[in-house]
């Protein structure tokens, strides 16, 4: 994949995948894709406190790095993260009673949507000021070393993340030690209204890995598989001890950067070029071509996933507010 | 007089002040193709074109150091942020490099530089929610604005944009009376009212350094900011139809700070409380419970009230969160404790 | 016992700990190879070898962001910066992550991380003399500790290594006993004696949160840290011969505060002066203050006296840096002032 | 010039050049030398505050780099300022008077060795923050792309620099909007006690311009003809309005890396290889062998240099000492 404007269409080549796994994948990126557009409309609702952003149109890059990984792999991620927390296992049950503000919310009703957590599953938290994971996902590669467990630490960051200084200092850490570290570049097109074009002197971004003497490359963002063997390049290469990799994953944000966000600076045709280009169909068209799945079988984990969101907010809302005083024993790690 | 939100009066400002003076020009993200985050930049790309209004990429500490070196060679820029809480990425380059570097030139360097943007809690997470004014009235060299009203973010902007320090021009995402970026309504809160919200349409200048009484009274003052500002007024008005006659003092600037009209207000009423959104904990309202010290202590009948935000990061959760932002009901206590200690 | 200076006390305090722990690491500019700018590291790379001592690239904020993920994953990372003034380039590591995550997660997550280094001013300009600790304090979610004497800085490093939160560990450079890393001689000041330099080898863990008396007295109190610990017990000896009584009382931590040992001592003496050497304004001094306001305003019989540093960036030259960081004399005015108001 | 390691000696090639232009650097050169010895042996007298960081051995980059600018273009500077500031016109008497914080001194006596700053000659200051100097000179030649004035502002700092990521934020948005900056990395081998390759992924550090889409080059560092060429041809494309540059000059500091610190982490070898390339000597030796001065014109020169620095640090200690309040003057602009 060469250039940011030849977008990609077609079914994904499923020849000769397990099976399980591409059921897997379809259905993780359903339940991100469901768990969003529930939320658009729960927003709409007013019943919901705060913002969010959708990844919509982007759950190939999530799902497909993950899916690379080991449970006791850690990621760390950004304002725009439901989809890597669904791709990490983070129950939806927990993601959504977060958003609703609950007790039982993955961060007890202490994070909401932009620092979604949970330890237990190697999510190690989604930060909100851009590029602020980059660091951190670092230091876990950085931790997995000196404890020899094996690990690899990945970091979800946007196009607009490259331009922030912390990108930089971290690449060349992890380079400069050979630390088991992978950086996804979601390139998404669009930093809020900034085009990369408008915002880096080099829109060839994952070339910028040149100047940390680390591998670089781009991959077609809307194909969960494409971008599932390059991530599982990359754990190789990191798990070897051969050091950290920088992937570049071309794909777009369907829907505007936050909430109601109209994205009025995008040019309609170019939405719509993008729309045709859907992960998630691509995939399913995919499964059809290669024989692994028919219709009616992909339709039963449509409405699965549907469902599983749709059991998700029923939970939710049978849970429990956080109370105003909540917040005292979150303040230090003793209270 | 026309009513106008206090976005709307910060680009006011801002745009009167670039057709003044070509020097003037504006850094930030998407302040130009898209008008700011919550719109305070308008249009201003189209009026003023690309030389002037700067879309930079995501690099808080790059660009606040080339608005230094644009303010120490001929230009008199205005940062952007689109949150204040974005402004520690910049942190060394504010508090190291544009507050210090007229005092380490023996006054040779002028850093003619106005750093904005929007603060305040509104259910957004700990990271968009902070109120960071305390950080930089700790950081001589800098001098720190607060507006409340419409009317005083016009004339203290200007004011701001003239002056040839670097100043922190804070604005409550809750007093914009405008959207936010994620497309909903204009935020805003119960307690604001219309007062001040009378902005001329030409420009004019409120000295920095200079309080404003927002209301007289005889038995207690209230000194508050920014919201905080409107929360203390309403309980003002609540305590008045009880016979307690409350005086309201709005700082408008942290630094400089006008002692005088504090201390002639504490020397009136010999009760205060101390109102701010920010961290408590050496925060804006320590200095000011620490300068009611210094200056008026024995004019004090009962110890000053603190009221702040708690010392913790900022819950999500709207319950939390109001918890430890405080609310109207905590200040009102607060003044009934300053009446009855 | 032995007399060691302040540098080696936290040297073996880590030392100690990194030998009975091994998820304890070290990270930082030069402490590898070169043991530190200031010595505190040296010999650790040889004993603990590089997975346990990083020497880093000149990236604060991005040895920060490893340490806090390393933290967040297993290790205790011990971060150097080589003068604390550096700490702001890593300001948004510092206060929007480490500080916010693990009320973020709603207590999940733990960021054991321990951020040190030197400050103080020593004649080497505005960007290498600052005190940092009270935007840190203003900080909640991180402890700040303030250690005065080779004693407490043994027993606190200890602590905080433990410690599961972020700690600002804050080492003045005139206390250190070591060489600069100029290579001249060691830096120190004429106002420190003795006091507390017997460190027993083994090790010994001081509770963060919990003050000190230094010095019993029953006419007035002077609290203070750091340097200005040692100036406020010089000035209290001169007093004493004079037959005034001085109380001094080291708080050791910042945050949390030991408010109950400060109300103890106001309530026997009913006057305080308080001293630190960051600046004046929004700082630790006016957070004193406050809390002396709150807590014991009817056990005052003067205002408190605020000292501390001047509200400017610290000049260069020697005779202005000593105008603007609080002197013996200084102090000593104050406490006669508290006397006499 | 290719790797860091092949330290070059012999005398500058001076065929063909402005004789005035050579006598100016040389002279330039001989005067940042002088005042940094003079200042070394006023540090062990005791008689100077504070500290200071020499830059001898690295004169050929300052002296080379502003040669090929005009009087109103810009500098910004770092801890190891003095030689950049004698570069730029500063008066002598100004930096000593400085350096021993006297009311005359460049700053007032407020600054010190490592804030040096002279507005009146585009000096606009030595920045002591590692990589600080960078955005705010970047700053300047956007204000020189707005006023149209036609100056460029050119950015002194170390090898050790280039791993902050204020230089990351500043090189993207130069070259982003073709402002008319120039970069110059003082390789001297050494961040403190930290080797190029120990803190760099990518130790040819003029390579990573590519990451910024900028031109980047590497020339010999003490052949202060080297310098200004490539500082010429970097000025010419900034005036045009062809955007930054990136060049990396190899050089050494043959002191330790402030006062008397004895950078006991070099070996003795490297850093007598590194005095057999003096920059001074490799110029004069340069200028005889063009038959452009000859032995005794160069002595003349020489001591000439020596008087004025003898001059200055006579004018210095005949200067007023700083006050105890001066400061008070300088806290905000308006007092
Ligand atoms: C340090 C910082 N600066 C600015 C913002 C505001 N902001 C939030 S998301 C965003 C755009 C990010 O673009 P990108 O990295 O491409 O991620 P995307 O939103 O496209 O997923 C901006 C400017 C922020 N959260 N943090
Ligand atoms: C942000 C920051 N970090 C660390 C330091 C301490 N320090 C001063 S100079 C220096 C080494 C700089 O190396 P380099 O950039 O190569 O410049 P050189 O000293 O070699 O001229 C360090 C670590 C500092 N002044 N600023
Ligand atoms: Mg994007
Ligand atoms: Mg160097």
């Amino acid at each position: 994949m060469n250039t940011a404007t030849e977008i990609l269409r077609g079914p994904v080549d499923c020849g000769g995948r397990d099976p399980a796994l591409l059921r897997r994948m379809f259905r993780k990126m359903l339940e991100a894709r469901e768990f969003e557009e529930q939320l658009y409309y729960l927003f709409l609702t007013t019943a919901m406190p705060g913002t969010m952003h959708q990844a919509v149109g982007q759950e190939a890059v999530a799902v497909g790095v993950v899916s690379a990984l080991n449970a006791d792999d850690t990621i760390t991620s950004t304002h725009r993260g439901h989809a890597h927390c669904v791709a990490k296992d983070v129950p939806l049950n927990d993601m959504m009673a977060e958003m609703f503000a609950k007790r039982e919310g993955s961060c007890r009703g202490m994070g909401g949507s932009m620092h979604l957590t949970d330890f237990d599953k190697g999510m190690l938290g989604a930060f909100a000021i851009v590029g602020a994971g980059i660091p951190i996902a670092t230091g876990a590669a950085l931790s997995a070393k000196v404890r020899g467990s094996g690990q690899v630490a990945v970091s979800f960051f946007g196009d607009g993340a490259v331009n922030e200084g912390i990108f930089h200092e971290a690449l060349n850490m992890a380079s400069l030690w050979n630390l088991p570290a992978i950086y996804i570049i979601e390139n998404n097109q669009y930093a809020l209204s900034m085009t990369v074009a408008e915002s880096s002197a080099l829109p060839d971004l994952a070339a910028r890995a040149s100047a940390y003497n680390m591998p670089g490359l781009r991959v077609d963002g809307n194909d969960a598989l494409a971008v599932y063997d390059a991530a599982r390049d990359a754990v190789e290469r990191a798990r070897k001890g051969d050091g950290p990799t920088l992937i570049e994953a071309l794909t777009y944000r369907i829907r505007g950067h936050a909430r109601f966000e109209a994205a009025g600076y995008r040019p309609a045709e170019e939405v719509e070029a993008w729309k045709a280009g859907d992960p998630i169909e691509r995939f399913a068209a995919g499964m059809i071509a290669a024989g692994v799945a028919a219709e009616i079988e992909l339709n039963q984990i449509r409405a699965d996933a549907e469902k599983a969101v749709e059991d998700a907010i029923a939970y939710a809302e049978s849970c429990t507010d956080v109370g105003a005083d909540d917040y005292l024993a979150y303040i230090t790690a003793e209270n | 007089m026309r009513e106008i939100g206090l976005a709307a009066a910060v680009r006011e400002g801002m745009v009167q002040e670039m057709r003044a003076d070509p020097s003037v020009i504006v850094l930030g993200e998407d302040v130009g193709k898209f008008g700011g985050a919550f719109h305070v930049t308008h249009d201003m790309l189209d009026e003023f074109g690309p030389d002037r209004v700067w879309d930079t990429p995501i690099s808080e500490a790059g660009f606040t150091g080339l608005g230094i070196g644009a303010a120490l060679t001929g230009l008199r820029p205005i940062v952007e942020y689109q949150y204040l809480d974005f402004i520690y990425c910049a942190m060394d380059q504010v508090v190291n490099q544009a507050a210090k570097i007229h005092l380490m030139s023996g006054g040779r360097a002028k850093t003619p530089l106005v750093l904005r943007g929007p603060q305040g809690a509104t259910g957004r997470g700990a990271q968009h929610s902070q109120s960071v004014e305390g950080y930089f009235m700790h950081t001589p060299g800098m001098k720190v604005v607060v507006p409340a009203t419409p009317y005083d973010a016009k004339g203290l902007i200007i004011s701001a944009i003239r002056d040839d320090n670097p100043v922190l021009f804070v604005e409550h995402k809750l007093l914009y009376g405008a959207a936010s970026p994620g497309g909903g309504k204009a935020l805003s809160d119960s307690a604001i009212q219309a007062i001040g919200m009378d902005v001329p349409e030409a420009p004019y200048a409120i000295p920095l350094g200079v309080a404003d009484v927002k209301r007289q009274g005889e038995d207690v003052t209230i000194i508050a900011t920014l919201l905080m500002l409107h929360r203390a007024l309403a309980v003002a008005e609540g305590l008045e139809t009880e016979g307690v006659s409350v005086e309201v003092v709005d700082p408008r600037t942290l630094a400089p700070l006008d002692v005088e009209t504090i201390a002639a207000s504490v020397a009136k009423t010999n009760r205060v409380v101390v109102v701010s959104e920010d961290v408590s904990r050496a925060g804006v309202a320590a200095e000011l419970v620490a300068t009611i010290n210094d200056h008026c202590f024995y004019d004090l009948e009962a110890p000053v009230q603190r009221v702040a935000a708690a010392n913790t990061p900022i819950p999500f959760a709207p319950a939390s969160e109001r918890h430890v932002i405080p609310q109207v009901g905590d200040i009102r206590a607060a003044v009934l404790r300053a009446l009855s200690d």
